[in-house]
């Protein structure tokens, strides 16, 4: 039995400038807009809410099946299907304003002058603390890569919208690239404020019955528990590669993850597919986090914060 | 919509494939309408990232009823539920049945566990109508003896013949309809395969009546928040809608199976997507 | 029901002009060097038997623990410990040459110098069938990062071993990459006769009670019914890249996932981890694809090679 | 080494976490010699990719027993078999312990289930000697009536001193050693934590005796192919090695838990590896 003490832990972290009560998020797409869950959720509770990816127009995303599970995780190909930045401001934003919970929004384009332009918009829109620039989703014009696994354009993309956003900017990063560090280092230089990873790894499911893909969009992205050990890996390296926050997500189910992505040097934690399997999960993973910090006698869950031992050296081979 | 931890009461074998799980649900039961349907976990299928729904079979103070066929990882683990075992409910989910209204004959078509979605339905109708049960086999014939229990017609169709007359639930649908010519004020509701839930409303739209359809998609969250289970609906001033994401100039827009849904007005139904 | 035939479907499949009587491999690593599985398994079912990676030198590995279970998986940081080329082939080969499968040694290196002499000292050794060439390791010398995720080190370390070897050479692919075609088109350039993907996925575990990485070795690899969407991917996207076959693994555990990668354009696939759950996958894998063939009327496997129907396009979004 | 898909006869709960598993097993029980393991998969957990090993507690001719300790989701699972159930066996695996010479006293010192791993080489042995059986608890003194049955000598230690003398096992063995200086043909026989087997490694060394220690280690294939399960062993003309990876200047070399081991001559282990 370790010492416990009585004073409650504090909670409370600082990402690129946005105030969070506690370290804990939820991860855009798998939250919705806000109304969808806040009859199980208190939103209040939340360290931020981060909206699922808003772009200039509305979209519509991708034909169904959009879902589908795997062992240990869950294949999605939505296709970002959204109401666009108007939509979302007149329709969602509103709901959102009644919270005292920071809003994060999502945002993406399909060219470098839609993501411009979508960050531009929110400039002057109250109830707004921060922008996640979603550098990681495939389908878009420039050049048939997406911005995320592309150095030199994941640079331009940052670099435009800084220029134009007064709001703290956080790229999410692709996990589907050799070296997350370079990318993270691009994202720092560039003028972001805070760097958020994984987004879903590239995937694929076929039905061999049918020898057809279960999803409409053929490919889609894995995400879940199954994704956990890549995403720890990659905010691990990230986290030592630069000195602006990381918000680490990927498979979090209970606090253990959480505190795992935290010791590995991550600032603040989001929760995904989880929300799906336990809409309570958030509250599960903040109290637990609290619980295990009054277990272990950490008065500040900022002390967790990339405290990782790692005295091993590897053998020469 | 609620959260509870559902005690096992029961989970005994009907017929073939299909089972009958019964739980002690106090705060979710009692708010359940027909056609609304559950979100459930399994706690020991800790590998199942996504819940299963299922309609609400019955509802009876505080227990509630789930009517499944084992399909699958989800389905097989529940049919080793025992008393003694707990399982998590969310619910109740979606927009159910309208009401029905003294007036019209309501006419019912299910296709194997459709049954199940329709059951409570005719249970809370003020007026006894008649239901088309159709299915492969005689086992995937369910609680027809319910149906009958308080009063309904219940006309059987199998694909073998094993039960009821031999062929599809909609040329017994069809026999009836040519027959029938005199009561013209029907409404149908529909659960089951696409193909038939497409047969009847077919046969609505020339008739004239309104069918009501309940839509079988897998989901997500349940919540309408992943955007999973969506379908291509008509824009219309009647159909429900997620307004956001109307471009008018189209005339579709997507509707949440689980919060627009799972119940359509068949003429708000574009049909081209699968 | 399908009208099934009674014929009995073939099996054979030829890679890179190893002929195989059926497609199933086991993957580097994961069935030791032959007697381990012996007991269990007739070596004489298999498509082709590939044994744990060698080195020039005989290599320790990583301190231990060296292996987690992970949701849906498991990492591993062996640190391909082996016996050297010479052991091997004094301690080993003799057992294996007792059988008829086809014999593939997986070879690695610290360096060019290694990878190439390694190679070369497999030329007139009887018994051998091919090489696969694991360059998707990590704790290499040259420049520090892996062959397998620099396309300029990748095509040097395939064209070198390629001029030395008279064995049909099958770069094993790392999937820590953006863009695996890219990866697979280099290897056919190079003179691969054949290429395998894919190794485990970099990831970590942290044991949040300690504060310490699980494994010794910190960091290790992915692999298991987890990564089965993942290579998935990556083996549809490779093999539409190259003419050369592709060997698909990643997660196998029955038919159904081998299915899915011939149907993606595999040739031959391999069972991995599975072979620790289940020692008599293999066997239950040939089986299977064997009654699939049959039940769909199917004579021949190679019909099955790359037939995805895929006539889905993404709504523009 | 064989692969069985056995039948659960019963598992009942022994003490506090500690649960004994029966299990028909007509073609590896019989041939489990004391010391050697099974590696287990229960078909329910299809989430668990890697088998989990467990001595064998008791054979009796088709039947095998397992003792073992509720500690992660493998053993709570398994926890929850009954009759009825089947499991898949691995085993026997591993070299177990040498046989026991009628000319010495054979001294055994377990800690937790390390009774389990034990018990069958009591039971066989041609002699009977004493067991040193440590724990936590009360909760952690095993099967200590089924060696004294057997004719053995039990001595319990456990550190809040609710059974038997209160301290750490190797305090009791000190205490016998230095009261029974006439006996010197003795050999160790031990299984239980770390830190247990290098006290017991120590007195074994500073005596001039034997000890035969079964080591515990996290594994993978359990067959000698994944390389998961290797310990740090001194290269010496007696000692098993895994002769292939030997740089002989470094004096050292790995060998397999699972295949050479689990049981080790405690001066052919190098214990600075973890
Ligand atoms: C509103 C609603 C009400 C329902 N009511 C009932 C009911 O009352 N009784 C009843 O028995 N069932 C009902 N169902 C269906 C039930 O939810 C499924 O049968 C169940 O989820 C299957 O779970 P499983 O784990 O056993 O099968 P799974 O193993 O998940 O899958 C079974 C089959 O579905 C396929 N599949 C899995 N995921 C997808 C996907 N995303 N897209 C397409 N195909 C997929 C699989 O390939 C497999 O062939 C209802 C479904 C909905 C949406
Ligand atoms: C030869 C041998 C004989 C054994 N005999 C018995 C016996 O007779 N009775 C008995 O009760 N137990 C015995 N064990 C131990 C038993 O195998 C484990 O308790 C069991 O595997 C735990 O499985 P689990 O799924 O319940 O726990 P898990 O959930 O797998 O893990 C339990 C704990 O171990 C840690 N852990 C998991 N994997 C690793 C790893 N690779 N490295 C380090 N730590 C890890 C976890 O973090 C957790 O704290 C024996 C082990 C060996 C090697
Ligand atoms: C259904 C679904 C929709 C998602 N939509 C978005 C999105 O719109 N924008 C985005 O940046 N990430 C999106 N993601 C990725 C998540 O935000 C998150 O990065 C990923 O799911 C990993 O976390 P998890 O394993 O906890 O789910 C989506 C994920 C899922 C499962
Ligand atoms: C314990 C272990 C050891 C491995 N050793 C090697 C190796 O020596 N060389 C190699 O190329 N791949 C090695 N691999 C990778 C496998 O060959 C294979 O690519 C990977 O495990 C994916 O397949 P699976 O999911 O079926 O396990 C190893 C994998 C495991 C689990
Ligand atoms: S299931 Fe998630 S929106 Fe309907
Ligand atoms: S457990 Fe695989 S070598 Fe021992």
């Amino acid at each position: 039995m370790k010492s416990e003490t009585n004073m409650k832990p504090k909670l409370a972290v600082s990402v690129g400038g946005i105030a969070m009560q506690n370290p804990v998020m939820v991860a855009s797409g798998t939250f919705g807009y806000g109304p969808e869950y806040a009859g199980l959720v208190d939103l209040n509770r939340l360290g931020a809410f981060v909206v699922k990816g808003i772009s200039l127009q509305p979209a519509r995303g991708n034909p169904t099946p959009r879902l589908v599970e795997v062992p240990g995780g869950l294949l999605n190909a939505i296709g970002l299907q959204n109401p666009g930045v108007d939509g979302f401001i007149r329709d969602y934003l509103p709901f959102l304003r009644n919270y005292r919970t920071p809003v994060i929004v999502n945002i993406w384009g399909h060219c470098l002058e839609e993501y411009r332009d979508v960050a531009e918009r929110f400039n002057d829109v109250p109830g707004i603390h921060g922008l996640e620039l979603n550098i990681s989703c495939p389908n878009i014009k420039e050049g048939g890569l997406a911005f995320g696994i592309d150095p030199a354009m994941a640079q331009r993309v940052i670099t435009t919208v800084r220029a134009k956003t007064r709001l703290p900017l956080i790229p999410k990063l692709s996990p589907n690239v050799a070296n997350i560090a370079q990318f993270a280092k691009i994202a720092q230089d560039s003028g972001a404020d805070a760097i958020s990873l994984i987004n879903s790894i590239p995937a694929m499911a076929i039905d061999v019955e049918t020898r057809r893909p279960v999803l409409a969009n053929v490919t889609g992205g894995l995400t879940g528990p199954a994704i956990h050990p890549v995403a720890l890996k990659q905010v691990w390296e990230a986290a030592r590669a630069v000195k602006i926050p990381v918000i680490g997500m990927g498979g979090i189910t209970s606090a253990k993850e959480a505190l795992a992505f935290l010791i590995a040097g991550a600032t603040a934690v989001a929760v995904g597919t989880a929300n799906f399997t336990e809409p309570r999960t958030t509250l599960a993973v903040i109290d637990g986090i609290g619980d295990y910090l009054t277990h272990h006698g950490i008065g500040d869950v900022r002390e967790l914060i990339g405290s990782l031992q790692t005295e091993y050296t590897p053998h020469d081979q | 919509m609620l959260i509870e931890t559902a005690d096992v009461l029961s989970n005994n074998l009907l017929t073939g494939e299909y089972r009958v799980l019964v739980l002690a649900s106090p705060q979710i039961g009692p708010q359940v309408q027909p056609g609304q349907f559950v979100h459930l976990r399994l706690p020991h299928l800790t590998e199942a990232v996504l819940r299963r729904p299922f309609s609400v079979f019955m509802t009876d103070g505080a227990t509630l009823s789930l009517l499944y066929k084992c399909v699958g990882k989800g389905t097989r683990a529940m049919a080793r539920l025992r008393p003694g075992d707990t399982v998590s409910l969310l619910g109740p989910l979606g927009k159910g049945f309208p009401p029905i209204d003294r007036d019209i004959t309501p006419v019912l078509v299910a296709g194997g566990y459709g049954m199940a979605a329709l059951y409570l339905l005719a249970r809370q109708a003020p007026v006894q109508g008649i239901v088309f049960a159709g299915g492969a086999r005689t086992e995937d014939i369910l609680c027809a003896d319910d149906f009958e229990t308080i009063g309904w017609q219940v006309r059987i169709t199998t694909e073998d013949g094993s039960r009821g007359d031999k062929g599809l639930v909609t040329e017994a649908l069809d026999a009836w309809l040519r027959q029938e010519r005199t009561s013209p004020a029907r409404v149908f509701f529909a659960c089951g395969p696409m193909s038939m839930l497409k047969a009847v409303s077919q046969r609505a739209q020339t008739g004239g009546w309104k069918a009501w359809l309940s839509l079988d998609r897998h989901m997500g969250c349940g919540l309408g928040a992943c955007l999973a289970c969506v379908q291509k609906v008509r824009v219309s001033p009647s159909s429900p809608q997620n307004e956001a994401t109307v471009k008018p100039e189209a005339g579709w827009t997507w509707a949440r199976i689980c919060t627009e849904g799972p119940v359509f007005e068949c003429r708000d139904i574009l049909w081209d997507e699968p």
